[in-house]
């Protein structure tokens, strides 16, 4: 198990390394969600592990801001410019 | 205990109140009500005052839990001292801001009520964590009381709550230290049994760092005089009078309490030679500022010298006559500072200028602003009969009684004479009448004369001298 | 080295590496950004101290509660006022 | 029967790990935004889900199964979303900078 | 099985080191910001490893959620500034910061084998089932430490309250008609996400009694829901001149100041609860304080400042 755990972490460097060089702001978003899935499946893992059932509620608390931070972010990031606006009302 | 905690909880239901009420009744009746509130809570203080006087010291354990797991509330003289003194400033800063022309806005009111429940909270907390979330909240609410000038004030603000923030960080992690060391967080209890070991060394140290820091105590005090200068004159007032007096109370009771005495003993001459350089360099930086408010901002850096002075040389020679002084200095300094700003405020306002030179001939076209600052002035020098008078006497008693003790005497003269020279430079400046500067034609007399009462309130301390130290020698330690 | 050990140590070289980038950095948000980690450092620290007993100690994990909503409520009004100076200074 | 079950378990554990590692492997070498979106929103999804049936297996109980199977559902459904939102933001960012540059 | 769990923390701490480190250092700040809730992320499963259910799950909600969109508001107005990266006497800045480093950790190496007396945790978990709640550490904040929490309350309303001074003499706010429209995928992906977020929220509070969570972390996640529909245009603007904004930011400190002045007016003491009474005072301080974090938080991460100004 807690091989698997290690394992598991091992696995978001690459993601560390993307984050840090980018090239976009949308690749780094990923990195963070990606960090966020392999943080919720290490969660169950350790709950499993530990017999500890709190650890669930993080994973889902955790699975529920990572959401809304993405959805939220994008929306942040988006450049406010008046143009921007209508060529949005154009297209949709 | 009761008297004690309606003077706490008074000034934090009115400003609750207040917020709740919104903004157009705040602006009919925020200033009356917060006038009513400091009144009252002073009166709440002097029963609590004349309560500690049978009994010497009282406390709570909130929640009737048992010592340790409940947070503690002390009640002594001193602190109950200090609950008066709180809503006496209070009071007096109100007065001005309600009848001021150029007072305050409606937001002021709820945030002064606040501060002043904050302060009474810190005054009467015992327990180490529960001062942390007092120290947060006393820099969350100066900093809000310090955006209300405007966009100047937000680059000094910004500076000062980062700044406080990584202070009070690291008295948490003092704190943390010294819970893991012997499990405990009330004062009372961690003063039995702190040793003189190198982890209490590391905490205090830390806790001491982040203190020094949010008191503006010399060398941690670069962010004060932009803070407090570009302030509204009220808040400047708060600021300078109570807020910094929060952090030398915790940490006078860190050092008094929960040190082991011999580590105290060692680390009392590095106090006060820390505050002989802050009286030399704050008054230095005072004397060459061009501006008035930064003026008195400095001058609030030179005289926590003072302070910090009585306060390393209670912890030298633990002679109770320290403690007199340093209490009696707080007090002094807290209603001279708020005079001093009030009037330099009103000044400013009269001559149309913030920087020094505008004073010229201040005698003649705001006479009685700038009396004020002169008399609020001698007693930040120590001039008799005034309140810093005092507060001088009874901390040079002991220091001239024996020959070793005179450079430290000699320290405090110094500072008298930096001071002087600061205070003087403003005042000869007012009585140039050959520059006079073009001036406001309208001054607004009632808010130079409520400039002018804690001024007069200071010298009448002297007055008052023999309760004041009564009170202090008595129930104080 | 337990666990403890470790997590200590690693909550004093958080505080460090905040108070590092605080005393250095000169962008105001990087020294946000610091202080937080600093906070981090403290906390951690004090949940470390609070795994050393067979039960974990529930005043530790209050006094960390508190100080969460301490350090996000000064940090939130810092970043405002970042924002609000930002502004100002753009627009002259 | 046990033994049987202990080796689906291990298989299907160490299946979800290999696909997390592929998952990283893509953001790590996938040419261009819009292909390691694909890499991670799928690769990891399913390495989660196997991780879930995995763990599920070992426990059964369930409350905690059905919990664990909340969580993938909602990362599922996140993922697809949040690939959808981060993919238009990146649409959105090159026209923007292709405009930018006709202008030019 | 000792050594794969020394890769586990060795793994976890140098993660956490590392982001910590490039968060401050790194040349640019949506890489800054995307590092600092990658670094809630880990923070939040080292509470877990450290065996602390409630630290984590408000990390999970603050750390990894509502404070990069805080930094990422503020960054998306700050002008994009490159670090210089200095080069003189780095060796001797490393030297020093070590050597306090090791200073301070020979010293607080100390402390990880002394338990400390353990008196305190002995008391709470004797005191507990008197305290109106099961779980240990809600007993401690809204019952033995409840000054604690009724002043760590106000320094939350006094942030917004800050940020209320702010608003009001910022001459140049943000332009509401700036903001590009949501995207209908937003929309619907936010109509679906925010009941899911309230039932969390609800059981998060109502767990708070027996289970780790509770006010604070209902709040956060409330707040977080408060916010995605703020951002999606979904919510009507929410004003500070509506007094039932206002009282819903004010309805935990002012209840619990009140529960306080009673408990000491009419009863043993401040917060002095009545022993019969215990669990629905707390019952209720906590679910007030949850509406006032919800709302307080959502003001200063997603509100406008024309929202908040008069």
């Amino acid at each position: 198990m807690a091989l698997l755990a290690a394992a598991l972490i091992l696995t978001t460097l690459p993601a560390l390394w993307r984050l840090l060089h980018g090239p976009t702001t949308a690749d780094r978003l990923l990195c963070v969600q990606m960090l966020g899935t392999a943080s919720i499946a290490l969660l169950l893992l350790m709950a499993e592990w530990q017999q500890q059932d709190h650890w669930r509620d993080v994973a889902l608390v955790l699975a529920l801001l990572g959401a809304v931070i993405s959805a939220a972010l994008v929306q942040l990031l988006r450049p406010a410019r008046r143009d921007n606006v209508r060529r949005q009302e154009k297209s949709s | 205990m009761n008297p004690a905690l309606s003077s706490m909880a008074l000034p934090l239901l009115a400003g609750l109140l207040l917020l709740l009420a919104g903004p157009g009744l705040m602006r009919r009746w925020g200033g009356t009500l917060t006038l009513i509130v400091s009144v009252a809570s002073g009166l709440a203080a002097w029963m609590a005052l004349q309560s500690t006087l049978d009994s010497s010291r009282q406390e709570a354990l909130l929640g009737g839990w048992e010592e340790g797991l409940a947070i503690r509330l002390e009640l002594t003289a001193l602190s109950a001292l200090l609950l008066l003194f709180t809503a006496l400033i209070h009071g007096l800063v109100a007065l001005y801001a309600q009848f001021s022309r150029h007072g305050v806005s409606h937001a002021y009111w709820p945030l002064s009520c606040l501060l002043h429940g904050t302060l009474a909270a810190l005054w009467l907390s015992g327990d180490l964590f529960n001062l942390y979330v007092t120290l947060e909240l006393l820099g969350l609410v100066s900093v809000a009381l310090l955006t209300q000038s405007g966009p100047r004030a937000w680059r000094p603000a910004l500076n000062y709550l980062v700044l406080s923030l990584a202070a009070s960080l690291c008295y948490l992690l003092g704190v943390a230290i010294l819970y893991g060391q012997y499990g405990l967080l009330d004062i009372e209890l961690l003063s039995g049994v702190t040793e003189n070991d190198a982890v209490t060394r590391l905490a205090l140290v830390l806790m001491t760092g982040g203190l020094m820091l949010k008191a503006a105590m010399w060398p941690l005090h670069g962010w004060l005089p932009a803070a407090h200068a570009s302030a509204p004159t009220a808040v400047s007032a708060l600021l300078s009078a109570l807020v910094v007096k929060g952090p030398l109370f915790i940490l006078w009771r860190l050092w008094s309490e929960v040190a082991p005495a011999d580590l105290a003993i060692q680390a009392g001459p590095l106090f006060a030679a820390a505050g002989i350089a802050a009286l030399i360099g704050g008054g230095y930086a005072s004397l060459r500022s061009p501006y008035i408010k930064t003026l008195v901002a400095y001058s609030t850096v030179a005289q926590m010298g003072y302070a910090m002075m009585a306060l390393g040389l209670l912890l030298f020679w633990q002679h109770p006559q320290m403690h007199v002084a340093l209490w009696l200095f707080v007090i002094a300094h807290g209603l001279a500072k708020a005079s001093l700003f009030m009037a330099a405020g009103e000044i400013q306002h009269t001559v149309g200028t913030t920087r020094i030179s505008g004073l010229r001939g201040a005698t003649q076209t705001a006479p009685i602003a700038m009396f004020a600052f002169a008399v609020a002035g001698g007693s930040l020098i120590g001039l008799p009969p005034s309140g810093g008078f005092l507060s001088k006497w009874v901390l040079l008693g002991p220091l001239l009684n024996d020959p070793w003790n005179w450079p430290w005497a000699a320290g405090v003269f110094l500072g008298t004479l930096v001071s002087a020279a600061y205070v003087f430079r403003a005042v000869i400046m007012a009585f140039d009448r050959v520059h006079i500067k073009r001036v406001n034609l309208n001054p607004d007399h009632t808010a130079q004369w409520l400039a002018m009462l804690p001024a007069l309130l200071v010298w009448a301390m002297a007055l008052s001298g023999n309760w004041l130290v009564q009170w202090l020698a008595g129930g104080g330690i | 080295m337990t666990i403890v050990t470790a997590y200590l140590l690693a909550g004093l070289a958080l505080f460090l590496i905040g108070l590092h980038g605080l005393l250095t950095l000169q962008s105001m948000l990087r020294r946000i950004m610091a202080v937080n980690l600093m906070g981090s450092g403290v906390f951690l620290v004090l949940t470390a101290l609070a795994a050393r007993l067979p039960e974990t100690d529930p005043v530790l994990h209050a006094l960390v509660v508190t100080g969460l909503v301490v350090s996000i409520s000064a940090t939130a009004l810092a970043l405002r006022l970042h924002g609000a100076l930002e502004r100002h200074r753009e627009d002259g | 029967m046990t033994v049987a079950l202990e080796g689906l378990r291990i298989v299907l554990l160490a299946g979800g790990l290999f696909f997390f590692v592929t998952g990283s492997l893509g953001l790590l070498r996938f040419p261009d935004t819009y292909t390691r979106l694909h890499a991670v929103t799928k690769a990891d999804n399913v390495g989660l889900g196997l991780l879930v049936a995995g763990l599920s297996l070992h426990s059964l109980e369930w409350q905690s199964t059905a919990l664990m199977l909340l969580i993938w559902l909602f990362v599922m459904a996140s993922g697809a979303t949040s690939a959808q939102l981060l993919a238009r933001y990146q649409r959105e960012q090159d026209r923007q900078e292709s405009a930018s540059n006709g202008n030019r | 099985m000792e050594i794969a769990e020394a890769v586990l923390d060795t793994a976890l701490i140098g993660l956490l080191l590392t982001m910590a480190w490039a968060t401050l250092h790194t040349q640019r700040m949506s890489a800054a910001i995307a590092l600092f809730a990658g670094f809630g992320m880990v923070l939040a499963l080292i509470w877990a490893r450290l065996r602390a259910p409630d630290l984590a799950l408000a990390e999970a909600a603050i750390g990894a959620g509502l404070t990069s969109a805080l930094l990422l508001r503020a960054a998306s107005i700050t002008r994009e500034e490159t670090i210089r990266i200095p080069t003189s006497r780095l060796w001797l800045r490393w030297l020093f910061v070590t050597a306090v480093f090791a200073w301070l950790a020979v010293h607080v190496l100390a402390l990880s084998t002394l338990d400390g007396g353990h008196s305190l945790p002995e008391l709470v978990t004797g005191q507990t089932p008197n305290s109106g709640v099961r779980h240990p550490v809600t007993a401690v904040l809204l019952n033995f430490r409840a000054w604690d929490t009724l002043l760590e309350l106000l320094v939350l309303l006094l942030a917004l309250l800050g940020f209320r001074q702010i608003a009001r003499h910022n001459r140049h706010p943000y332009d509401a008609d700036h903001h590009p429209a949501p995207w209908p995928l937003l929309k619907a992906w936010s109509r679906s996400l925010a009941p899911l977020l309230v039932v969390t929220g609800g059981y998060l509070l109502w767990r708070g009694s027996d289970d780790p969570g509770g006010a604070f972390q209902a709040g956060a996640v409330l707040a977080a829901a408060l916010v995605l529909l703020r951002l999606s245009g979904q919510l009507p603007v929410f004003r500070w001149s509506r007094w039932t904004v206002r009282l819903a930011a004010l309805t935990g400190p002012a209840l619990f100041l009140s529960v306080a002045i009673g408990s000491a007016v009419m009863g043993e003491g401040w917060l002095n609860y009545p022993d019969n009474a215990s669990t629905l005072l707390i019952v209720l301080i906590e679910s007030a304080a949850t509406v006032s974090i919800a709302v307080t938080l959502a003001f200063l991460v997603a509100g406008e400042e024309e929202d908040i100004a008069e």
